[in-house]
């Protein structure tokens, strides 16, 4: 191969002219721009600054976190394919293996809810399918500031109708997430959507372009002019102005497109007509088109006029960063450009050739046969200079961590009306107001639903299964990054060993704020070091993730969330075990025991609107020993339910298990002696923690189990029948209520709020 | 040949239930637009067409309404010409 | 028994629905859209999903389909037709069953498992169960909530075909267990002839104890039954 | 105070692609109808409302507009009078 060097490319007419200011325009620094001349060995055109720039934003280029991402653990025997392609792909046994990777769409949610959602379920969908892998599932993570304003709930509201109706229309059951209502989210929205797809090994394709002169097709919708620089813009902060600026990248999602390019991509792939597939996402063609030739170790060269577009007059510069949903560049094998284009024309939808592979390693843009852009692909792909910084902890929030809660743990007696009022706040509440909204049992596959700790789908001929779940609580991440990382992760695990799933890899979504601030840049450092401690214990490598920095409004960044998409295997779906109690009569045993922390917990944001203390701490290897205890119990059959506690504690975690779904609600009678205040006995979140039940008769085999792994385990009471409540009585303090008054609590919080006429209090 | 835009305007019977309708007025009534006393909710249709005249515009319209765009059982459409557009003819 | 179930862009309970079928002994094949020909099956299956996006209406652009045409000479040839939510909506565009599917009124999609009240236990796809008998079913729609005129309304309830009922836990049917604002809680009907029925709820997810009831099973055997014993 | 009947239409931004009109139009042309060139959907709203005179009207079904009836960042709207409804005043 010829090293590649940019020939020449003359202005092209109408362009701008390149000055500092236009430079600026397009996010890239000084020292990043003189890179680019030093690559290009001249000055770049318009167009071919507005590549680099798309490249070399954050969201592409991965700047500020790549070194970071660099210490996780990505190897283990199952990991088939790790970070670096559309998804990250595990062995799942029997032939079978699974792609997964969660994505965020923060900005475009935040200036348009319900197409931003929607969108981001759309690329996600696009990640998995283009593995070679068929959708099976969906989940998504969610964080809003608290709903008692008309905007955050504008925002709820539309994120989750546009998350439901994308994936209910292409036919991907949603099978679980999370969601958080805190201040700390106000004016920047998280959304993070998850998809698994499930394959068989020798259907695994990878994006890359090899093959001198193989042609490049566009396939699916056509190019518009949506959101424009949206990976620029992905990597900006917002500001009170944004709603204004920002209106021209609104995408707009078709759901019925993807339905059918998600059909026609797998069929392609079935056909061997094609070597390569991509989608066009973030920065559309020019990123699809850059990696798959920087992968490939070739070049492309693309003609702008044989893009099918949608409206009249686009520049190559537009076609290059439209980011028009639904599209996917295809690299066919020679003479196959028929075949392909017949398959896409049986699901009604259009492909064009739209270029070939070369071998000079260029990428090169055409219009109407003359060179606009002529770019090295390799320096432009991987040459973004990558920054470590300085890390600071913010002394603000030393002081928060620090603070005396003395006078918050002083209440004790009858704790009923704070246990109501935390079992009704949003965050601990129930979200069927949520995932009722979501088609949760298309393809009937789905063997655990949201509601449970982990969904599950079942893999179809085979006795196997796989779960997934997300986790992360932003306020332990905010009080103390590395332990609040390694708590998400830790979360995870616990939420897949209830369901009686191995915890085997994790994707993760970094949501940040800007990296350029110090204080910023040492909660991301913290945060991947915990990341890479938890892993690395339990054994789950890191197969892929997103990473979307910047979230602020007005200076003001959200809390550090490091989203863990966690998923696991079943062997034996016959074995799965679910939260809810089954029987009255049943022990109920709590595994772990409480560490006695306070801070970060739902209980002091609902009764004294802090954010503040110790988070909980988090032991490694008392977590492991927890899962194989747990996992041993699910293969022993000794339990009828288990159930990860985590916001508002051990008595919310009780009444989520008595009350399941609402339509078999059972009372419980617990009773435990802790040396603690009552509130934390109660209400502390402390980690490493799982209720079970068991029948009377195998409480002894559950016990001697969790002393095998040296799990500490006691008996705390029994699930009674509904009539008799719901009574926990702890040193010192108690609650005792009805099943109908928790019910109530529980089942309602979410859509009284919700369901109220739009604007009541506006 | 021309190209005309037409605008199709279609709505809920008289009668039947219209539960955006009914959402949206309740949602005005309580950000305190308390003289509404109805509100139907129909869609508007923007067709862009070629044909030899106004005329004949408006028939294929109403046509589709007919045939596709509105449903007999439960909607009412009208159509009305929005305007000749330029560039066109050939 | 040979069932045909057609795929329409769109559709994405199609392979549900074979499996459903081939479960209960159905020797079952996707038809495509576009097709045309369904000369020599037994019943005729409309899936689940969006077809066309369920843009303009649910079920208009269907509707429209080359196959339609054969799926309605078919149903007045006395032919078994099933239409199962996205089915149903079709089937109401086409003018097979009467009245149409309009928005849900909480305005919102609603998945869920509801209770079904089985009304007429005669039919040629009710047979297995008994009258009265209250199956638990998962919804998941967006435009399930059931309206005709009055004299149309008034004409199902006389000739008793009105074959599901949404119901609360004691079986009533009350205004709670409705999840869409249907007229008189209805979940599906037939046509006069009773060979063809539409029904919101999908009795093809609810075939085994794993995904959490095997109540649809009996709509398939006794679809299969009758056309055994014909 | 008298009642009016305004009727407004809610259109998708001009460039914003729209998924209805393109299925719709994919139909239309499947029909026969092959010299429609383009189709945008829409929403027609009906407001039936009390106001001192047909200016407060339109202002207010202006204001309903901003405020809940269109997406600002997705949606252009316009309002018009369809006319003052009998049997009204008080
Ligand atoms: N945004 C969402 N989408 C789908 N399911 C959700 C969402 N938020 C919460 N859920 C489901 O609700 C249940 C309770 O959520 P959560 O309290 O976050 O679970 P846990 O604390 O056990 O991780 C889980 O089954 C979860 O999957
Ligand atoms: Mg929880």
């Amino acid at each position: 191969m010829i090293k590649p060097t940019a020939a020449p490319v003359p202005p092209r007419k109408g362009d701008p002219e390149i000055t500092a200011e236009v430079v600026a325009d397009h996010g890239l620094s000084p020292d990043e721009y003189e890179r680019v001349q030093q690559i290009m060995g001249r000055t770049p055109t318009y167009t071919e600054l507005g590549v680099f720039s798309a490249m070399w934003s954050e969201h592409c280029g991965y700047k500020n976190s790549k070194r970071l991402l660099r210490l996780l653990p990505t190897k283990a025997p199952w990991v088939i394919q790790g970070p670096g392609e559309n998804a990250g792909v595990i062995d799942v046994g029997e032939g079978f293996a699974l792609a997964f990777k969660i994505e965020s769409h923060n900005h475009p949610s935040a200036v348009e809810p319900y197409q931003g959602a929607a969108t981001g379920v759309g690329g996600i969908l696009r990640d998995i399918f283009t593995m070679g892998a068929r959708p099976v599932a969906v989940l998504d993570s969610l964080r809003f500031g608290d709903l008692d304003t008309g905007r955050v709930r504008y925002l709820f509201g539309g994120v989750v109708s546009g998350v439901g109706d994308y994936g209910n229309c292409v036919g991907i059951p949603n099978i679980g997430g999370e969601v958080q209502f805190d201040r700390g989210y106000e004016g920047n929205p998280i959304v993070n959507a998850m998809c698994l797809g499930l394959m068989k090994h020798e259907d695994l394709i990878t994006a890359s372009a090899s093959g001198d002169g193989s042609p490049l097709m566009a396939v699916g919708a056509r190019t518009g002019r949506d959101g424009i620089h949206g990976a620029t813009f992905a990597s900006e902060e917002l500001s009170e102005d944004s709603d204004e600026s920002s209106r021209p990248q609104v995408q707009v999602g078709d759901p019925f497109t993807e339905k059918l390019l998600l059909e026609a991509s797998l069929e392609l792939i079935a056909s061997g007509a094609i070597s390569g597939i991509q989608d066009m996402g973030a920065a559309g063609i020019t990123s699809s088109g850059s990696e798959m030739a920087g992968r490939g170790g070739s070049g492309i060269e693309m003609e702008m006029t044989d893009v099918p577009i949608r409206e009249e007059g686009m520049t190559p510069y537009e076609i290059l960063l439209s980011e028009s949903q639904e599209r996917m560049l295809v690299v066919a094998k020679p003479g196959r450009e028929d075949e392909v284009r017949q398959i896409l024309e049986k699901w009604e939808l259009e492909a064009a050739v739209i270029g070939r592979v070369t071998n000079d390693g260029m990428f090169r843009v055409l219009e109407e046969g003359q060179v606009v852009a002529d770019i090295p692909a390799l320096p432009l792909t991987e040459g973004c200079p990558t920054y470590e910084r300085e890390g600071i902890e913010s002394e603000e929030i030393v002081a928060l961590r620090t603070m005396d809660l003395t006078e918050h743990l002083i209440p004790e007696g009858d704790l009923t009306k704070s246990f109501l009022l935390l079992l009704g706040s949003p965050n601990v509440a129930s979200k069927q107001w949520i995932y009722h909204q979501y088609d949760t049992t298309v393809r009937t596959a789905t063997a655990v639903r949201p509601g449970g700790d982990s969904g599950v789908i079942r893999i179809r001929g085979t006795r196997r299964a796989v779960a997934a779940t997300t986790d992360c609580n932003g306020r332990f991440v905010y009080l103390e990054p590395r332990t609040g990382a390694m708590a998400a992760v830790a979360e995870a695990a616990r939420n897949l060993v209830c369901v009686g799933a191995l915890p085997t890899a994790i994707t993760n979504n970094l949501n940040f704020g800007n990296p350029l601030k110090a204080h910023i840049y040492y909660q991301l450092r913290e945060a991947v070091l915990g990341m890479r401690d938890a892993c690395g214990a339990f054994e789950t490598p890191v197969t892929g993730g997103n990473v979307s920095l910047f979230n602020e409004t007005d200076g003001k960044a959200i809390y550090p969330t490091p989203v863990i998409g966690m998923v696991g295997v079943i062997d034996d779906v016959s074995k799965i075990t679910r939260h809810a109690f089954q029987n009255a009569g049943d022990d109920i045993v709590l595994l772990g025991s409480n560490t006695g922390e306070f801070g970060g917990s739902e209980y002091l944001y609902v009764t004294a609107g802090l954010v503040a203390g110790q988070p909980p701490s988090v032991d490694l290897d008392g977590e492991r020993a927890l899962q194989q205890a747990v996992l041993k119990m699910n293969h022993e059959e000794v339990l009828n339910s288990a159930h990860d506690c985590s916001e508002g504690g051990l008595a919310s975690a009780l009444a989520e298990c008595a009350l399941g779904d609402g339509d078999a609600p059972f009372g419980v009678d617990v009773e435990l002696d802790e040396d603690l205040r009552p509130v934390i006995s109660l209400f502390g979140e402390s980690q490493g923690r799982i209720l079970v039940s068991a029948s009377p008769d195998k409480t002894e085999q559950v016990l001697s189990l969790a002393a095998r792994y040296e799990v500490p385990a006691m008996k705390i009471g029994t699930v009674t029948d509904a009539d008799a409540g719901f009574s926990v009585k702890v040193r010192g303090g108690s609650v005792a209520a009805s099943t109908a008054d928790i019910s109530e609590a529980y089942f309602t919080a979410i859509p009284k709020i919700m369901d109220a006429p739009a604007g009541s209090e506006a | 040949m021309s190209q005309y835009r037409l605008e199709v305007r279609v709505k809920p019977r008289p009668g039947l239930l219209d539960p955006q309708g009914k959402a949206i007025h309740h949602s005005l009534n309580s950000l305190g637009w308390e003289g509404v006393s109805d509100i139907r909710v129909g869609k508007a249709i923007y067709v862009d067409m070629e044909a030899d005249s106004p005329d004949a515009a408006l028939e294929a319209a109403e046509a589709m309404c007919r045939k596709l765009l509105a449903n007999p059982v439960t909607e009412d459409f009208e159509v009305s010409m929005v305007g000749e557009l330029e560039g066109a003819g050939s | 028994m040979k069932v045909a179930v057609i795929t329409f862009p769109g559709s994405n309970c199609d392979y549900d629905l074979y499996k459903a079928a081939q479960q209960v002994g159905g020797d079952a094949s996707f038809i495509w859209h576009r097709e045309r020909g369904i000369e020599g099956y037994d019943a005729v299956l409309l899936p689940g999903g969006f077809s066309y996006g369920d843009y303009l209406r649910a079920g208009a652009i269907a509707r429209m389909s080359p196959i339609m045409e054969d799926v309605i000479s078919f149903a007045n040839a006395g032919g078994p037709v099933l239409g199962i939510c996205n089915g149903f909506q079709i089937l109401c565009e086409s003018g097979l069953l009467p009245g149409a599917l309009m928005h849900n009124n909480s305005l919102k999609f609603e998945s869920k498992d509801v209770l079904l009240r089985v009304e007429r236990a005669d039919t040629m796809f009710t047979a297995d169960y008994k009258a009265g008998q209250i199956l638990r079913i998962p919804i998941a729609h967006g435009e399930g909530n059931y309206e005709a005129d009055k004299e149309t309304l008034e004409a199902l309830e006389a000739e008793g075909r009105v074959v599901f009922r949404y119901v609360n836990a004691a079986g009533e049917t009350s205004a709670n267990a409705n999840p869409n604002g249907s007229w008189h809680n209805i979940a599906g009907i037939t046509n006069r002839a009773g060979n063809v029925l539409g029904m919101m709820p999908h009795p093809e997810r609810a075939m085994e104890e794993l995904l959490g009831s095997t109540d649809g099973v009996a709509l398939f055997t006794s679809m299969v039954a009758s056309l055994q014993t014909s």
